[in-house]
């Protein structure tokens, strides 16, 4: 279900390391060594949209702003080390070289001039990449709400009126603008290739503004440990072009179960490894209830092996 | 520092926190009559303002503050004799470090949970999604 | 009667760690019968359990990180071939054994190894460099050990009986509050914290005021060595960061134990405070592993290099102002939970700024060598290894402190590689180089150098091959405390780190076997004159291993470097200073007070985690009379005459006036 | 020490060996090196700046959540000023007496120091006694600690103020027994002064602590 290497659709998703003209090709060439080999397997580094665009953008910038000096400083190091090495007789002994004020400048003003530079990306980053701040678009963000479960992902259509868990249909190129909690404890809602990942916590919600520029599949997780099912807490998420967004959501609403305070209940209970499925039918105030903790948060291990308050072992 | 006046590997005597600055008692005495006296004042109208309908209600925290930290240095200086001792620089040095701290752990989580409440509140969220 | 307390409490359907904690019951019985048979048990009672000596409290707070390294590094071979195996599969460990492993892992290494280990190079290493008798509350200094002690061995109890938490090293909330959480695992976690954490408070108390107020005539702070100021700022840090985590973690303790709601999704209680008080300790806690490293480094690469310290001066503002700086960042480890632009950008900032005073060290060791005579020995290399690896590590996380960059990495595989890499190419490659450094001072004889060197790169080697795939799994979005996964791109560089892993393990074996040789042949790495490198300190100025008084006289103190000009003195004159007068010298007595306390303690704990209240009260009450009976003696201190003094310095003069035919001035 | 030394020695003149003999350094004479019992009151003054600072985790806590009443009763409802005014008199009387004390012990003036060391006592007594009866209380009413986010948070820092109270409170007790039973050694003294800073320490939390939770919280 991952990209699939090759495809054409590949090309666009995972564009040549060597893509920005900006700095020297070899020293890209170095600076990128990890990333060559990452190459194009689904990552932070193969971005599907702007938000995860920009991030990774950020990332490789601050990455060859702090090289500059990093990798000098390493080579000294080892170059220093070997040169004064002490059977080296042609290397000149000062053993009372232990202050220069010039030096001392330089040492101080290096760090604090990169920093300066990369305190800069940070503030500027920050703000524009706000989770919280709507992306520009001429098209109107979709809503989804999302709620972290004992360990699967409920993803609520509010204006759609259908739900689904454990799989993330989009419309591509549409921002989407998701407000997130928890039914239980902490998770951390992430899809790598989309970008920026946020907290859902129990009682309260977070937002966080997300585009998929072209349709694909991608890897959803937690990427915040929550209990013996983290592992299993994964999605896919499904970008798909506008129509066929569409289309899903008629061919869902109405089939199958129907998502209220019920069926809510029963779906909190503590289990793994659920499959994706869909509601056919969601009640649209059903989140506003969860965050106001009208209704009540998970209930945690209800089976215990040897004894629920020694050591509760998850069924499985 | 009190190690920064030595002379020749000679230290300055320094002073341990709360230890009597003065040889004679009576005057010891007097600093804890003295003490006693403004700390009593200083509660008395902080539980005055607390009440008091006199004053412009926003500024009764702001008040009760800057009396609460008054008090505070009141009972510093008269009953733990920071600051009074021959050479205290170290000692004052190691409460600047605390005082610090204490604020540092104290506006900043302040500053962060208003934030974060303020991000996450449900109602926003809600009113937003009215809109 | 026995609260909580059940046979269930025994994992017997899990054998692993039965079996495990069998071998090392029979391990530490046979030791026990050994050391009982062999008539130890008075010596060992005398002159360790009960020592209030410094340099002995130091030593036994490194031998328990030792120890602790191993049950930690034993914990991270099952991850890493877990992880190895657990592609499409479950691996060999299920959930809830695992997820208690990381846990463990993370707690004992960062509170039972790296705490004690770089605690125990202050003690031993920082009243000899000041040139004192002793650390300024030697009792205390017992009792803040023994506390550590009763910590760990808590943390070693939960294998057996009952569990460990399960909630990664630091138990966020809710799911460490009693819903999510209702084992006793947590309880461990806890109470093992709250008492330990007490001893590590003790003892930053202890070393603050040893370094500011205790020093040989002379000595004044701008004379200090480095080690000293790095000991200092790091027990600030501790002074002021620990309470956070004593006052945080008992509010866990009330939410669990009598229903409060400080944390909990209901009444009111609010999880986010909790990770914002957690990494108010946790960020300064960092920097309390790694300054001490800093400063041992600083003594190696001088010395090494045949050196003073290259910019002294900048290298003490740069320490303070770490020191200080990091109590100012603490948000950058919840920079996804949705506090803001302005409070991103503004921690984010203040986070690298900390590059700064780091990269002033860094470049200052840099000239340290510079001009130098650099001389190979084990511990340098672990610097040289340690500055090419943490600046690696300092970059990755200045990148994460670049908020936008954190949004896609943290609590992923990438964060895990960049905490390793400042922690053991940092701290820990610190403190082998210590290791390597003192252990002459503190035994009297050299460690094997070969040994020592291949020790050193198989560490090297393994930690690249182990941790340098974790970025880049990390970066294709694998992230951390996975029990198993179905990414088959992840698998290759999970194979990678767990061969590193082993990599590791040869480098381990050797440390031990370094370790082996060295005691066998004691004789020929003999130490005679107890300055085997060439020091600069003072350390190097009494006997290997030191009196128990330390210093015969105590050292007047003319300048930086105090050992180092004392000796140019001594070769240009080829001479040794005139004998000094010597007098009699008081020493505090030998004391059972830690050891009495941490055993009530360590029952007291046990007792709150399993609800067995009489026993708490019985060990409180135990703590409390020890105290009293401690504060009711009347004779604290002994006296060693002054011939005897005479005797014991006069051996190690003539030691060294020995060795001062061979040693030529400094050309 | 130390072969190489240029210098003749002086024995141990600066006590760094805990001589207790030379506990009598003159006071504020020349002596090079610091006199025990400056360097015990440091290491308490430090210990207390710590206990300071675990109490400023309280207060952030107790500032974070003052509104998390959970719809149960907030400060305003609970507080009564006239038993906080009581309590704050107490506590600062007892913090003048306990300097009283302090100067007797000093003074090896017995009178002085039992005097002043009970009225601390009582007035110690009085002011735990009174807290735990506002405790009690509220408890009874249902709003104990376990009704909700605030009032866990109200307990956590004021009970942990009069628990360090009360320890004093033994503390005290002990320190009188010592004295009673060996006079005014130097390391009893030595105590004496931790215990005194100590006991002013917490009179200086207890301002912030009545100001913070009870006078602001009752003026909500
Ligand atoms: C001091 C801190 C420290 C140290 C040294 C280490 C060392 C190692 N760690 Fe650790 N690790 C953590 C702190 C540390 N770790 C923390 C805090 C976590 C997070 C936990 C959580 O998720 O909650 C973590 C998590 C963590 C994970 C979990 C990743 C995940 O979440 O998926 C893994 C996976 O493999 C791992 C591996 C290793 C390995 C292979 C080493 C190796 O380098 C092995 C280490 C080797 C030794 C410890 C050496 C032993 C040496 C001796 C015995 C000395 C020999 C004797 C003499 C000298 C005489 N670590
Ligand atoms: C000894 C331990 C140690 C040290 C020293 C550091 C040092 C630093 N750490 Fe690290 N960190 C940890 C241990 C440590 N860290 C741990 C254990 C965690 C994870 C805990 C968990 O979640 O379980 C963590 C997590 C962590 C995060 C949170 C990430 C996340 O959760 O998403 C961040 C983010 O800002 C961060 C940043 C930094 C920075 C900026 C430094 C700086 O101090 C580094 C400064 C050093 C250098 C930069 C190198 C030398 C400098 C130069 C050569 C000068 C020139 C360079 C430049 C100008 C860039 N660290
Ligand atoms: Cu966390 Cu709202
Ligand atoms: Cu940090």
């Amino acid at each position: 279900m991952r990209a699939k290497p090759g495809g054409p659709s590949d090309a666009k998703r995972c564009p040549h390391p060597f893509g920005s003209p900006s700095v020297p090709i070899a020293r890209r060439a170095i600076i990128l060594a990890p990333i060559i080999l990452t190459g194009c397997q689904a990552g932070v580094l193969d971005p599907a949209g702007p938000i995860g665009l920009a991030e990774k953008t950020i990332l490789i910038d601050s990455l060859a702003i702090m090289l500059a000096i990093v990798i000098p400083t390493i080579a000294a190091t080892l170059g220093f080390a070997w040169w004064f090495r002490a059977p080296n007789t042609k290397a000149r002994y000062l053993p009372d070289f232990a202050y220069s004020g010039r030096l001392e400048l330089i040492v101080w003003s290096i760090p604090l001039l990169t920093i300066t530079l990369l305190g800069g990306v940070a503030w500027i980053g920050s703000h524009d990449l706000d989770p919280a701040v709507p992306l520009p678009s001429d098209k109107p963000p979709l809503d989804v709400q999302v709620v972290s479960l004992d360990w699967k992902w409920l993803f609520i259509y509010p204006n759609q009126r259908v739900a689904s868990v454990n799989q993330l249909v989009v419309p591509a190129g549409v921002p989407i603008h998701f407000t997130l909690t928890s039914a239980s404890v902490m998770s951390t809602f992430f899809i790598p290739q989309l970008g920026s990942m946020i907290y859902t916590m129990n009682g309260m919600a977070t937002q966080l503004y997300l585009q998929a520029d072209t349709p694909g599949t991608f890897r959803g997780l937690s990427g915040h440990y929550n209990g013996d099912g983290f592992s299993d807490m994964h999605f896919d998420v499904l970008a798909v072009p506008t129509d066929r967004f569409t289309a899903w959501v008629s061919a869902t609403r109405g089939t199958g179960p129907t998502l209220n305070a019920d069926s809510y209940a029963e779906l909190e209970k503590q289990s793994v490894d659920a499959h994706p499925f869909t509601y056919g039918n969601a009640d649209p105030a059903l989140f506003r209830q969860i965050v106001t903790q009208k209704l009540p948060p998970g209930p945690g291990p209800q089976v215990g092996h040897p004894d629920v308050n020694v050591s509760p072992r998850t069924q499985r | 520092m009190s190690h920064s006046k030595q002379i020749n590997g000679v230290d300055l005597v320094d002073s341990a926190p709360g230890d009597e600055p003065v040889e004679d008692d009576a005057h010891g005495l007097v600093a804890y009559l003295v003490g006693l006296g403004l700390a009593t004042l200083l509660t008395a109208v902080s539980f005055f303002i607390a009440r008091t309908t006199l004053v412009w209600p926003p500024s009764i925290p702001v008040a009760l503050c800057v009396l609460a930290i008054a008090q505070m240095g009141v009972h510093l200086v008269f009953f733990l004799h920071i600051t009074t001792g021959p050479d205290n620089v170290n000692n004052v040095m190691a409460l600047a470090f605390g005082v610090l701290i204490v604020l540092l752990v104290i506006v900043g989580s302040l500053w962060i949970m208003s934030h974060m409440n303020h991000n996450m509140m449900p109602m926003d969220q809600i009113m937003q999604m009215q809109r | 009667m026995l609260g909580k307390l059940t046979w269930a409490a025994v994992p017997f359907d899990q054998p692993i760690p039965l079996i495990a904690a069998a071998m090392v019951g029979l391990v530490i019985f046979g030791v026990l019968v050994w050391v009982t048979v062999k008539g130890y048990l008075p010596y060992l009672w005398h002159e360790w359990i009960t020592s209030v000596d410094h340099k002995r409290i130091g030593i036994m707070y490194t031998l328990l990180a030792m120890v602790m390294l191993l049950r930690g590094f034993s914990d991270a071979i099952m991850m890493r071939s877990q992880q190895a195996m657990a592609y499409r599969s479950e691996g060999y460990l299920p959930p809830e054994h695992y997820d208690q492993i990381f846990s463990a892992h993370g707690t004992l290494m960062i509170f039972f190894v790296a705490m004690p280990f770089v605690i125990g190079l202050m003690n031993f290493v920082v009243p000899l460099q000041l040139g004192a008798r002793d650390v300024a509350f030697p009792t205390l200094n017992s009792v803040g050990f023994w506390l550590t002690a009763t910590g760990a061995l808590l943390v070693n109890i939960s294998l057996v009986v009952g569990e460990f938490a399960r909630t990664g090293w630091l138990p966020y909330p809710p799911l460490s509050e009693l819903t999510y959480s209702p084992g006793v695992g947590v309880d461990y976690y806890l109470w093992s914290l709250e008492i330990s954490g007490v001893g590590t408070l003790l003892s930053g108390v202890n070393l603050v005021t040893t370094v500011l107020k205790i020093h040989a005539p002379g000595m004044t702070y701008m004379r200090m060595p480095m080690f000293c100021w790095t000991t200092l700022a790091a027990n600030l840090l501790i002074v002021a960061a620990f309470p956070i985590l004593t006052a945080t973690l008992a509010m866990l303790l009330l939410d669990r134990n009598l229903g409060f709601h400080f944390f909990t999704n209901t009444g009111g209680g609010n999880v986010m405070m909790f990770m914002n008080l957690i990494w108010a300790w946790g960020h300064p806690e960092v920097y309390i592993l790694i300054l001490p490293a800093f400063g041992i480094f600083s003594e190696v690469i001088a010395t090494f290099s045949r050196k003073p310290l290259f910019g002294y001066r900048s290298m003490v503002m740069a320490t303070m102002v770490i020191c200080l700086l990091s109590f100012t960042v603490w948000l950058h480890h919840f920079f996804t939970m949705g506090a803001g632009a302005d409070v991103n950008a503004i921690f984010g900032i203040a986070s690298m700024i900390i590059a700064v005073p780091t990269g002033v060290k860094v470049f200052n060791w840099l000239f340290t060598m510079y001009g130098g005579r650099v001389v190979f020995t084990p511990p340098i290399l672990w610097s040289i290894g340690f500055m090419v690896t943490f600046v690696i590590g300092g970059m990755t996380g200045v990148l994460l402190a670049v908020p936008p960059a954190d949004f896609v990495l943290h609590n992923s595989l990438f964060l895990v590689a960049h905490f390793h890499n400042v922690i053991i190419g940092g701290v820990l490659f610190g403190a082998f180089a210590g290791y390597n450094y003192w252990f002459p001072k503190a035994f009297g004889f050299r460690l094997h150098e070969g040994l020592g060197k291949a020790a050193f790169w198989c560490w090297f080697i393994g930690f690249y091959l182990a941790f340098m795939p974790l970025y880049v799994v990390g970066l294709m979005g694998m992230t951390r405390r996975m029990q198993h996964y179905d990414v088959a791109a992840w698998r290759p560089w999970l194979l990678i780190a767990a061969l590193g892993a082993a990599v590791i393990l040869c480098g381990i074996i050797l440390q031990i076997a370094q370790l082996t040789v060295s005691i066998r042949h004691r004789e020929e790495l003999r130490d005679e004159t107890g300055d085997p490198w060439n020091g600069r300190s003072l350390e190097w100025a009494t006997a290997s291993p030191p009196p128990v008084f330390n210093f015969a006289v105590l050292p007047h103190i003319q300048g930086e470097d105090a050992y180092w000009d004392i000796k140019q003195r001594a070769i240009e004159q080829a001479r040794l200073g005139d004998e000094p007068a010597y007098t009699e010298i008081e020493m505090p007595k030998n004391s059972p007070t830690g050891f009495i306390c941490a055993f009530f303690a360590t029952f007291m704990g046990f007792a709150l985690i399993w609800h067995i209240w009489w026993l708490v009260a019985v060990g409180a009450l135990g703590a409390f009379t020890t105290f009293v009976v401690f504060a009711w003696r009347d004779e604290d201190e002994y006296i060693i005459p002054a011939d005897e003094v005479a005797k014991i310095d006069r051996a190690n003069r003539s030691a060294r006036r020995e060795a001062l035919v061979h040693l030529q001035p400094v050309q | 020490m130390s072969g190489f030394q240029a210098t003749a020695g002086h024995g141990d003149p600066h006590s760094l060996g805990h001589g207790a003999a030379r506990e009598h350094l003159p006071k504020h004479g020349g002596g090079h090196l610091v006199s025990k019992r400056i360097v015990t009151g440091y290491g308490f003054w430090i210990f207390l700046l710590s206990d300071i600072i675990m109490f400023s985790a309280f207060f952030a806590t107790y500032a974070v959540l003052v509104g998390a009443t959970a719809d149960g009763p907030s400060g305003h409802d609970l507080f009564d000023l006239r038993n906080v005014g009581v309590e704050t008199a107490c506590l600062l009387l007892s913090s003048f007496t306990c300097g009283i004390a302090s100067i007797g012990a000093m003074t090896h003036r017995s009178l002085w120091f039992y005097g002043a060391m009970t009225a601390t006592f009582v007035l110690g007594a009085a002011f735990v006694g009174l807290e735990l009866r506002e405790f009690a209380g509220m408890i009874a009413q249902g709003n104990g600690p376990s009704r909700s986010a605030f009032l866990s948070a109200f307990f956590t820092l004021v009970g942990c103020h009069g628990m360090h109270v009360s320890l004093g409170l033994l503390w005290l007790l002990t320190m009188m027994a010592q004295v009673y039973a060996k006079g005014y050694r130097d390391d009893i003294l030595r105590r004496i002064l931790c215990f005194s800073l100590f006991w002013h320490a917490l009179d200086i939390i207890w301002v912030g602590l009545f100001t913070v939770v009870y006078l602001m919280g009752v003026g909500q």
